[in-house]
Order: structure tokens, then sequence, then C-alpha cells
């Protein structure tokens, strides 16, 4: 195990260097393959540790390695260190699976771009701060990693700075992240104040010591850097928008892995949630808040990367949901799955839009406006895809079936019918708006698409390999059931045959209503924009949350200006200045007195002397 | 002897460069001086015990008990270190520049002022040090700044003269009260620790020494002139200001009003802990709405020492060895950033935001050293700019939640004005009148500054634990007080 | 009765000043300036100090009003007598003749000094010039030295 | 036995007529008459107080006060002459500037 952690950082730091100093300066194209490499062997070294957790070899499934002290300070003592249980070792197994693939796409997908090694540096900083952050063993470790994550995520978004929507989607991405943090950290100052130490092992040991508020706190704080990075619902507003990333980037990032780090925290924190029933209740509602608000969104979308970014943010909604339940193991399972096959939608996507590259004249996404009829041309893609959409929308033999249903079990345990019907109408949205998407861009052309009629080519041989990885991974996920449940010790997964049935039915309406809406009633989706576009306008404002942060945003900002301009340039500055000023004024006043007039001296001499003769007299 | 050379060989360096012939050998000895006394401060480092490095007095007790006393904690010591560093690091920085000897002499001249101030045991020579490093300072900015140097280098002397004086009142007014309860005339710190005295004289003692003090961190209303001196200065001249002279003041508030009066210390904690706050989120704000870059670092470096304030008041070990490393931390960030302006404006003459375009295409290896140093103050974990932040927060977590929750909120402000900045000036694209296109790229000796800049930063950053050990006793003694 | 006496030249002696103040012309100022001396002089007298009196009439009455007059006779005609006019001629009269009219009604009414109620210390003049010659004299010789001295402003030196 | 009271008020009158003088006047000969008033006040009230108690050093202070304010009188006019031979002009308001 020992060697194993060390391979999980050596790799891909040793690649990040190599790649800055020796390939940078003499072969910025070939800079791939030390971090394929370096993926490779990442990927290795965690399969390895889930094989050897997954058959017991470590002692209760947690293996623990107290690397070095970071800094004592008085009363505590910040330790870095790797801590690989259950839980860690199967995401980190699918994050460095889907890294891996997405890597090899990457350099088809990126091949021609001229800052290559630039792309390939931060892709694999973000790898590596990812993995540094399914390891880590406590919450400040973890928030090390984490706003690396959040660093790749602005560097990547910003990849092409030229374009000002790329450079805007970037800070936000940034700041609203920062927003999360903020929470993140004050949960850790609370640990820290209250016991000392922020070691996973030792928090949810002492977690009687605390007292009910601080845990509350702490809780709802956890949560609100957890809603940050997955875009739950009042932080989600910088998913749709980082879709101006280049597409392995969205794929990697904004769908597989690093929105999943918001729930990892969660899924990490359980034993602490399952002492306030509360927040876990709060989060349960605003999961299922944002995975509606995302899937009515998500259908009704143009731009393919945003339906996708609107899904990755419902079905993180729907994560939410297993962890408000307490279904640890439901959430768990579904991320992992997710982790495939929205990968692989995000994948097939990119292909699609490296195939209209002439026709998009360099936009990174996508309209459905553009696509129309590619199955003929894309027949692997298409495959791929509908794969990928059955098993988003849970058709039973693939990964996805496996996990919701799972998630549903858990909401039915709950006993909540309002929850439940909620949950299975999350289903049936994720079910709509993924084969629109597939009815609308691969079959059936419609006059309002401008459709490749001549000349769509399938993507290069490397960029179809991960394609059909990805393909067979989220088709045979479904099997990882059993093995995670061993290694996370949560009780093996049972189909509860009514549910499975509700779910299915579910998916199958959500389908039979987009093949309705798409294929039988070809124009219906440029129609309805048409006649309503006040409903078409609230829709791309996500309910108006986008343009109120806006507005927030601008006040700060016209605060700050405020604050600087007026107060500091128009009237602290000049009130400190004037005081010198004054002084002058006052110096050249009473020069005034000796003008010269001796009648004036000698009227002051006077009248100085009768002052003092009257106080003189006073005194005695 | 040990400690008295760290002052007294500068003072004799800045007059056998001022008497140099020519420009090139003073620039030549000045810059190897400082490489040498850099490595004598690291070498102090040798003979350093537990606690207090050593007592030296020297002569006989002057009128009033007053005695040359020097001696140094950790702290002390790190901070001579910082500004030994940063001068050879603007000696290096200013290489190119068509200056007089009398330039290089007045860097020597206040690096021995600074390492006199850090090092002062008795308070009468920490006082004559403290004005003294107030002279080489305003000729660096009065005659060697930029356009409107008169003015900025005045109101900087102005404004810090009145904190010495105020500074002054509130020594003279300890010494006597001193010698009042206890009968005894001394101004040596140890002997005045914890004096016995009390009420409402102790406290107005307390408010003139703090408001000494004050001026010179800048806290919030006090530092008007820091953008104006900062935007006037040379590069050289506000690294050295930023780096090491706003540590004055806050190691006024360790070394003088921390141990002598240690309960109205904790009694003014919402005051001067706010005061913190007020401060972090001040700068923050009025940074984010600058135009120009130096004046935009030079808030910054109001919001680092406003986190550096929180965590002084925060009189716990962790909130003031975080303090202290924050100190070190906000010298190498802002310090950084102020050569890269510098070199910015030496290439470009102008330093707006909208003047400059892609620079991250034009010249990758600044961009790359800007982002690099930026990120670190605006405390991106991993490197050193968060470690200070997260002690000094983590510290006044125990004291006070709302003031940590306010702090934090600083960090987000961090990313508010650091991230703006850096696309304007890097990934957007060049306006019409902007003055991209002509930009050269960093040569190898603007390089060798900037790689000792981010090894140190990284340094910090992943492994803070020997220099926490340096700072640790000297704050767990503050703390217990 | 001396002591009455005494005030009523004290008294003169105001009526004079305040006569000098209000003289357009400085020739009249000088006048009383002349006539409040005298007063003050006869005032001496009364108390007793003939020979501070006299000593005031010969110095004061006699140098310095010369000196004023020929500061006033030398000076710009404009200034001289701003409101054209010369002091009306009573008040020179009246400035020479008041005091001899006093000595003469206070010696016919009062007698010699003997009767004055204010008893006089006999000899307190004797005194006074053993005392300025004796303990005080190098007062007196640095007193008159100064005068000496200040005399010596009066001599112009040619331009 | 009169108060003294009287003869401070005689004096008194006397003395601030003379400071009126010089601070209304504008002529400095007016102002040295002013000055030469003043004196005298003091001189008689010295006087009074030297004969009512006897005191012959008091007298002799009055015999030197006469001769320095004759000094002092003498210093001033020969100023004022030379001021007027100067620029014919002996009033306060010409005199502004102490260089000419």
């Amino acid at each position: 195990m020992q060697t194993a952690a060390l391979v999980l950082f050596a790799a891909p730091v040793s690649a990040l260097l190599l790649g800055f100093f020796v390939f940078r300066r003499w072969r910025p194209e070939k800079t791939h393959w030390p971090m394929l490499l370096s993926c490779a062997a990442v990927t290795a070294a965690s399969l390895w540790m889930c094989v050897r957790i997954h058959d017991g070899f470590i002692p209760d499934n947690v293996w623990e390695l107290p690397v070095y002290r970071w800094a004592c300070a008085g009363s505590f003592v910040l330790e870095f260190g790797l801590r690989v249980d259950g839980l860690s070792a199967a995401v980190l197994g699918m994050v460095s699976l889907v890294s891996t693939l997405i890597h090899l796409y990457a350099v088809g997908y990126m091949a021609e771009d001229r800052s290559f090694n630039r792309f390939f540096l931060y892709f694999h900083f973000f790898f590596l701060s990812m993995v540094g952050l399914l390891v880590a063993d406590n919450y400040l470790q973890m928030y090390v990693f984490w706003e690396g994550v959040g660093l790749a995520s602005f560097l990547l978004i910003g990849f092409w700075y030229e374009k000002a929507s790329a450079r805007a989607a970037a800070w936000k991405a940034f700041l609203t992240n920062r927003i999360g943090d903020l929470g993140f950290m004050l949960a850790v100052f609370l640990l820290l104040s209250s016991l000392g130490t922020v070691r996973f092992t030792d928090v949810f040991a002492r977690l009687g010591d605390l007292p009910h508020g601080t845990l509350y706190a702490v809780a709802f704080l956890l949560f609100m850097g957890a809603a940050a990075k997955s875009a739950q619902f009042p932080l989600h507003v910088w998913l749709p928008d980082a879709m101006e990333g280049p597409t392995p980037v969205s794929a990697l990032m904004h769908a597989a892995t690093m929105v999943t780090a918001g729930v990892f925290l969660m899924a990490r924190s359980m034993p602490l949630l399952r002492e306030v029933p509360g927040v876990l209740a709060m989060i349960a509602l605003v999961g299922l808040m944002t995975s509606l608000g995302a899937a009515a969104v998500a259908a009704t979308r143009k731009d393919l990367k945003r339906v996708l970014a609107y899904s990755t943010v419902s079905q993180l909604g729907l994560m939410m949901v297993a962890i408000g339940t307490g279904n640890l193991f439901g959430a768990v399972f579904h991320l992992i799955t997710h982790g495939f096959f929205k990968a692989l939608l995000f994948l097939c996507a990119g292909s699609v839009i490296h195939a209209l590259h002439e026709s998009l004249n360099g936009a990174p996404t996508a309209s459905v406006d553009d696509a129309g009829g590619l199955a003929r041309k894309l027949p692997v893609t298409f495959g791929a895809f509908l794969i990928g959409a059955l098993a988003l929308s849970g058709i039973p033999p693939l990964a996805g079936f496996f996990s919701k249903d799972n998630i549903l079990e858990g909401v039915h345990a709950t006993g909540s019918l309002g929850l439940y019907l909620l949950s299975l109408l999350v289903a049936a949205g994720s079910s709509v708006y993924i084969f629109r998407l597939l009815f609308l861009a691969f079959l059936g052309e419609r006059p309002e698409q401008r459709g490749p009629k001549a000349h769509a080519h399938e993507p290069g041989f490397r960029m179809k390999v991960p394609i059909l990885a990805l393909a067979v991974f989220s088709a045979a996920a479904g099997t990882l059931g059993e093995p995670l449940a061993k290694m996370l010790g949560a009780a093996a997964p049972h189909l509860d045959l009514s549910i499975s049935f509700a779910a299915l039915g579910a998916a199958a309406a959500g389908i039979l209503l987009a093949w309705w809406a798409a294929m039988r009633r070809p124009s219906f989706d440029w129609k309805w924009r048409r006649a309503q576009p006040e409903l078409e306008r609230i829709l791309d404002d996500d309910f108006g949350w986008q343009s109120f942060t806006a507005a927030c945003a601008g006040r700060v900002a016209a605060f700050s200006r405020r604050l600087s301009d007026s107060w500091e340039k128009r009237s602290w500055d000049p009130f400190t200045e004037s005081l010198a000023d004054t002084a002058v004024g006052l110096g050249e006043n009473l020069t005034l007195l000796s003008r010269g007039a001796l009648n004036e001296y000698l009227w002051w001499i006077v009248v100085g002397a009768s002052v003092l003769a009257g106080a003189v007299t006073l005194c005695f | 002897m040990l400690l008295t050379w760290l002052w007294l060989a500068p003072a004799l360096a800045m007059i056998v460069v001022w008497a140099m012939p020519s420009r090139g050998l003073a620039r030549g000895t000045a810059l190897l001086f400082s490489l040498g006394l850099f490595a004598y401060s690291l070498w102090l480092l040798a003979p350093y015990s537990e606690g207090l490095l050593h007592l030296e007095e020297l002569g006989v007790a002057g009128p009033l008990g007053i005695r040359y006393r020097l001696s140094v904690d950790g702290i002390a010591l790190s901070l001579c270190w910082l500004s030994a560093l940063l001068t050879v690091l603007s000696l290096a920085a200013s290489w190119k520049a068509d200056v007089p000897n009398a330039f290089w002499a007045s860097f020597l001249g206040l690096e021995a002022a600074l390492m006199g101030v850090f090092c002062a045991r008795d308070l009468f020579y920490f006082y004559l040090f403290w004005d003294i490093a107030l002279i080489p300072m305003f000729f660096i900015i009065g005659l060697w700044g930029s356009s409107g140097r008169r003015k900025a280098s005045l109101k900087f002397v102005l404004y810090t003269f009145l904190g010495s004086l105020s500074l002054l009142i509130g020594l003279l007014a300890l010494v006597t009260l001193h010698h009042q309860a206890t009968g005894v005339w001394t101004w040596d710190m140890s002997a005045l620790e914890k004096t016995p005295i009390a009420g409402r004289a102790a406290l107005w003692t307390y408010a003139a020494l703090a408001l000494g003090f004050a001026v010179k961190i800048p806290v919030f209303p006090l530092h008007n002139w820091l953008p104006d001196a900062h935007t006037e200065a040379p590069a050289a001249g506000s690294v050295m200001l930023a780096g090491s002279m706003l540590k004055m003041g806050l190691f006024g508030f360790l070394r003088v009003l921390l141990p002598v009066f240690p309960d109205l210390s904790a009694a003014a904690l919402p005051v001067l802990g706010g005061l913190g706050v007020v401060n972090i989120l001040y700068g923050a704000l009025c940074a984010m709405a600058q135009s120009d870059l130096k004046r935009l670092v030079a808030f910054t470096s109001v919001s680092h020492l406003g986190f550096c304030l929180v965590g002084l008041f925060s009189l716990t070990a962790a909130g003031i060895a975080g303090a202290s490393l924050q100190m070190l931390n906000h010298g190498l960030s802002t310090g950084g950033l102020f050569l890269l302006v510098g070199m910015l404006y030496e290439r470009a003459h102008r330093r707006g935001l909208n003047d400059f375009g892609e620079l991250a295409s034009r010249t990758p290896i600044f961009a790359f050293f800007f982002a690099f140093i930026l990120l670190s103050s605006i405390g991106l974990p991993g490197l050193n700019g968060f470690v200070g932040e997260t002690m000094c927060l983590a510290g006044m977590a125990k004291a006070s939640l709302p003031l940590t929750a306010l702090g934090l909120i600083g960090t987000v402000l961090a990313a508010a004005y650091g991230l703006p900045a850096f696309q304007a000036v890097f990934w957007a694209p060049a306006g019409p009148g902007s003055a991209s296109p002509g930009l050269a790229d960093l040569d190898l000796r603007e390089r060798l500054i900037l790689w000792t800049l981010v090894a140190l930063i990284l340094w910090l950053g992943l492994y803070p634990r020997p220099m926490l050990e340096l700072l640790e006793p000297a704050a767990s003694a503050l703390a217990q007080r | 009765m001396t002591e009455a006496a005494f005030l009523l030249c004290g008294a003169g002696a105001v009526v004079f000043a305040a006569l000098a103040l209000f003289q357009r012309t400085l020739y009249g100022s000088a006048l009383c300036l002349l006539g409040v001396l005298l007063q003050v002089a006869g005032a001496y007298f009364l108390a007793g100090a003939r020979l501070l009196g006299l000593l005031q009439v010969l110095v004061y009455a006699g140098a310095v009003m010369v000196l004023l007059v020929i500061a006033v006779m030398s000076s710009p005609p404009r200034l001289a007598r701003p409101f054209a006019g010369t002091p009306p001629a009573w008040l020179g009269w009246l400035a020479l003749l008041l005091p001899f009219a006093e000595l003469l009604a206070f010696l016919r009414l009062a007698g010699p000094a003997d009767g004055a109620p204010w008893r006089w210390t006999p000899g307190l003049e004797t005194q006074t010039a053993s005392l300025l010659f004796g303990a005080y004299a190098p007062l007196t010789e640095a007193v008159g030295l100064l005068v000496l001295v200040a005399s010596l402003s009066i001599l112009r030196e040619e331009p | 036995m009169i108060s003294p009271a009287w003869v401070w008020a005689i004096s008194g009158s006397l003395f601030i007529l003379g400071a009126a003088f010089l601070v209304l006047r504008r002529q400095l000969i007016a102002m040295v008459i002013g000055l030469e008033l003043m004196i005298n006040a003091a001189n008689l009230n010295i006087v009074y107080y030297a004969a009512r108690r006897g005191d012959a050093a008091g007298l002799a202070v009055a015999f030197l006060v006469i001769a320095a304010a004759a000094a002092e009188a003498v210093v001033g006019l020969s100023l004022i002459l030379a001021l007027l031979r100067s620029d014919e002009a002996a009033e306060t308001d010409r005199l502004q500037e102490l260089a000419d």
C-alpha cells in the first residue's frame, strides 16, 4: 500500500515537472506522453488499492499513513497524511480510470491547438489535485487540494482566454467556489477551535463532546462548501458557464470528477452528518430542488454541452438527495456510474463538436440547430451516445438503472411519499432531456437545423477508443454494486421489484415524451420558443437566479468603487490633506497681526498688560 | 557584539558606498554587502538558543536608566532575515536604474535602521531606530520616486512623524509611570513587562503607544499615506516599504504592547481585532476598484496586514505565530508583486490595468511569475499566503467567531481583486493604446530574483514547520501572559 | 491741607493731560505737557520733596520740553499743524500761571509746610541726598553717564 | 488723611491718558509726549508713598527715574529728528517696513 500511495503522488508531480521544465522548452507537442504514463501509473495504483481493500487485506478497510507535520501552533497540530478507505479507493478508481481515458481523448481533441503544452500542464495539475483531495486524511489537507482543483478549473475554463466569455466564466467559477470554500474553511476553524484537530478519525471519534450548536454549524458549513463545488442550488450558477472550456475539460471536470468532490466531502463526513438529522433533511430538500430545476432547464436548452451541464447538476442533486436520506452507498454508487456515463456523453458531444468544427468557426459548443441527422455520418458516436443516454435514464441492463434504483429505494425507505414521487419525476426528467437531445441531434432532420448536409467526418482513432471504452464501462458499471457495498461496508444492494418497475416506467414515459416532442412534431422545439419568449427567457436565466447573482456581484463591485473613489479619494484623503492646509492657513492669519502698524502693536501691549493686571488682581 | 554588527555594519557600509567614486562600483559593493549581511543574519541562527538569542548590554546605564541593550527572539530574527533578503532583492531589481550613489547608500541606511528596530531591547534605542528608519525612506520616495513624489513623501513623513510623536509620548508616560509605581528608572523592555500601572493612566499610555504603532501598520483610518507612498516610490523603495517597514508597527505591538500591557491587550481585542478585520475588508474592497496596478498592490498589503493584526490580537499562540508568519509571507508576496510591477514599469513606463493586453502570450515567463506570486498573495492553499492566513484566523477562531467569519470574507474578496487584475493584464486582448506590443520578457537577472522568491513561497507554503518552530517559543511566551 | 493741595496739583496734571490729548496741534499738546510737568512739580513740592520738584522743573519742564519744542518746530508743517491754527493763547498762560497761583494760594492759606498734617519726617531730603551719593552713588553716576551718552545721539553724522 | 485711592486714581488716569496718547495719536512726537505722561504718573505715585512713609530711598528712585526719563526723551526725540530728516514722515502709518 505504501508504494501505491507514493505512486499516487510521485507520478503526477514528476509528470508535471517534466512537462514544465523539459517538454515546454524542447518538445511541447509531446507533453502528453509523461502525462499519460503518470495517469496509467495512478490508475494501476488505485485499482490495486481497490482490490486490496476489497479483499479485506487492510484491517477494517481503513489505511492511514501520516506523512509529515505541516504546522504546529500552540494548542493544535496540523499534519498531512494519507487515508485510503473503501470510499476513497472506489471514487479514486473511477476518477483515475475516467481521467486516463479523457487524457487519451484530449490528445486527439487538442492536437492542433497551439498551446497544447499549457493545456496538458493544467489538465494534469487538476488530476493531481483531485487525487490529493480524495486521499486526504484531514479536512485542512482536503481544503488545500479543494482549492487546487478550483484553481485548475479557473485555468482550464479560461483556457482560450482570448474570448471574453471564457474569461468571465473562469472568474465566475473561481469566485463561486471561493464563496463555498469560505464555508468549508469556517467549518475547519470551528473544528480546530473546539476540538483542536481536523483529522477525520479524531473528529468522528470525539463527535460527542462537540456542543450541538457547533455540530449543526459545522455540518451546514460543510454542505455550503460542497454546494459550491457540486453546483447545488444557491451556488450552481458557475457550472453552465463552465462549458466555455474545451470539451475534455467539461467532460473530466464538470461532469465526472471535480463536481463530485462536493458529494465526496458529504460522503466523507457522513458520520458527522448523521448526528444532525436537520441538516440531512435540508440537504435532501436542496438536492431535490436543484435536480428538479436543473432537469426542467435541461429539457429546454438548445446548446449540447449546456444540456449535459444541467443534467450533471440534476444528477448531483439526486446524489445529494441520497446523502440527505442517509443512503451513503446509493450516493457513492451513483457518483461512480454517473462519472462513467456522463463522461461518455460529454466525449460524444465533443466528437460532434469536433466533427462540425468548420461550421462552428471556433465556438467551443455546438447548438442543436447546427447538428441534425448525425447518426448516418457519425455511427460510432451515435451508438456510444445511445448507450450513455440509456444508462443516464436508468434502463435496466445499464449502470444508471442500478444506482438510481438504489437511491429511489433509499428515498422510499424514508417513507415520505412526496420525496419519492418527486425523485421519480427527476428520473423521468433525466430521460426526457437526454433523449430529446439524442433525437434532435442524431435522428431526423429539421428544417431549422443547418445540420452537416455534406461533410461531417468521424473523429480520429485516438478519440474513438476512449469513447468505446467508456461505453463498455457505463454498460458494465451496474455490476460494481456488490464489490462497492463490500468496500463501503454497507448492506448489499437488493432490487426491490416494485420500485425498480416504477423507476423503469418513469424512464420509459420520459423517453416516449421525448420521442413525441422531438420526432412526431419535428419543429416543436423551435415553435414554442417563438410562442412564449417570456418562458424561454426565464428558463435561460435559471429562473432568474443567474441575473440575481450577477446583480449581487455588480452591487458589491459598485460598493467597492464607491468606497474607494468617493470615500477614499474624495473625502478621507482630502480631509487628511486639508489638515495640512488648515495649519498653513492658521499660520498665515497669525502673520496678519504683525503688519507693521505700530499703533496696533502698542494696542496689543496695552491689552496684554491690562489682562495681566486683571489676572494678578484675580489671584489675590 | 554579534547583534551590534547587524545594524552597525550596514550603517558603515552606507557611508562607504556613498563615498564611492563611480556609480557602478557603488552599486556592486552595495549588492555584495547586502548579500553578505543576509548570510550573516542566517548564520546568526547558529548561536540562537531557546527564547532570546542573548542579551547584549554595552556601556553603563545612562540617564533615566537608558542602556544600550540588544536582543532578538525568533520573531525578530525572522524579520531581520526578511529585511536583509528584501534589500538584496530590491538592490538587484534596480540594477539598471541610473541613480547616484546616494540611492544605494540610503537602502543600506534603511536596512541598518530596520535591523536596529528589530533587535532593540531598550525602548529608547527602539524609538531612536524607529525614527531613523524614516529618513532614508523619505529620500528614496522623495528623490527617486515618480511624478507625484514630493506630495507623497511629505505626506508619508508627516503621517509617520505624527505617529512617532504619539509613540514618544506613550513611551515617556510609560517610563515615568513605571518610575512612580516602582521608583525605578528603566527603559528595558523585559523590566517593564507587566508594569504595575493600572487605571486611566495605563489606558492613556496604551492608547498613545497603540496610535503610534497603528500609523505605521496603516490601520484603517490612518492608512492614507500608504497608497500614495507606494505609487510614487520607485519599485525597490516600495518593496522595502511594504516588505519590512510596515512590519515595524506590528513588531512594536508584539514587542512593546503585548508584554507590557497584557490585560489591556486582552481588553482591546474587540477594538483592535475589529480594526484588523476592517483593514482586511477595506483593503480588499478598495483594491477591487483600483485601475493602477501599484495602487492595487498597495491596498492588498493593507488587507494582508489586517490578517496580521487579527492574528496578533487573538492572543493565542497560534494567532501570534500566524501573525509573525504572515508578516514574512506578506514581505515575500507583496515584495514580489512590487518587483514585478516595477519590472513592468521599467519597460513600459505605465502601470494602468487596461494599459496592457495579452501579456500571457507576449511575455509567458513574466506571466508565470506574476500568476504564481499573485496566487500566493490571494492565499491559494499550498502557497505561503494561505498558511499565514489560516493560522491567524484559526487563532482568532478561539477568541471570537464573528471576526473570523468576517476575516474569511476577506479571502473571498482577495480572489475578487486578484483575478480580474490578472485577467485584465494577461488575458484580455490588448486595447488600442496598450503598451504590450513592445514588451520584452524577463532577462536572467530578473528571473533569478523571482526564482528565489518562488522557491521561498513554495517552501513556506508546503513545509512551514521549521519556520514555525522558530516563531513558536516567542509566540507562546506572549500568549501565556 | 497739603495733602488736599497735593491732590489738587495731581488733578490739575490730569486736566492738562486730558487737554493735551484733544489738542489738534502738536504745539498744543506740548504746551499741555508743560502744564502737566509743572503741576507734578508742584505736587512734589507739596509732598515735601522740594529738591525733587526743583529737579523736575529744571530737567523735565526745562530741558526735555526744549527738546520737544525743537522736535515739533522741525517737524513738517503739515504734521505740526494738521488743522491749521495755533494753539489757543489762554492755554499757554494757564499752563504757566496755574502753578504759581496754586503756590500762592497754598502759602497764603496753609502757611509754610510745618503745618502739614502729613507729619513730614524732617530731614527726608537730606537722607535722600546722602542716600543718592552714598549707597546709590554708582547708580547716580551711571544715570549721569546715561544722560551724557543719550545726548550724543543728537549729533548727526554727515551722510 | 486722604485715602491712597485718590492718588491711585490720579496717577492711574494720568497713566491711561499717556497710554491713550501712545495708542491713538499717529505722530511720533505725540507718542513721546504720551510716554512722558506715563513716566510722570508712575513717579507721582512713588513720591506720594515715599513721602507718606518717609522713605528716602523712594525719593532717590524718583530722582533716578527723572534722569532716566530725560535720557530716554533725548534719544527718542533725536530718533524722530533723524526720521524727519530722512523722508519727512513722522507718522506711524507711513513707517511699515523696517527697510525702506
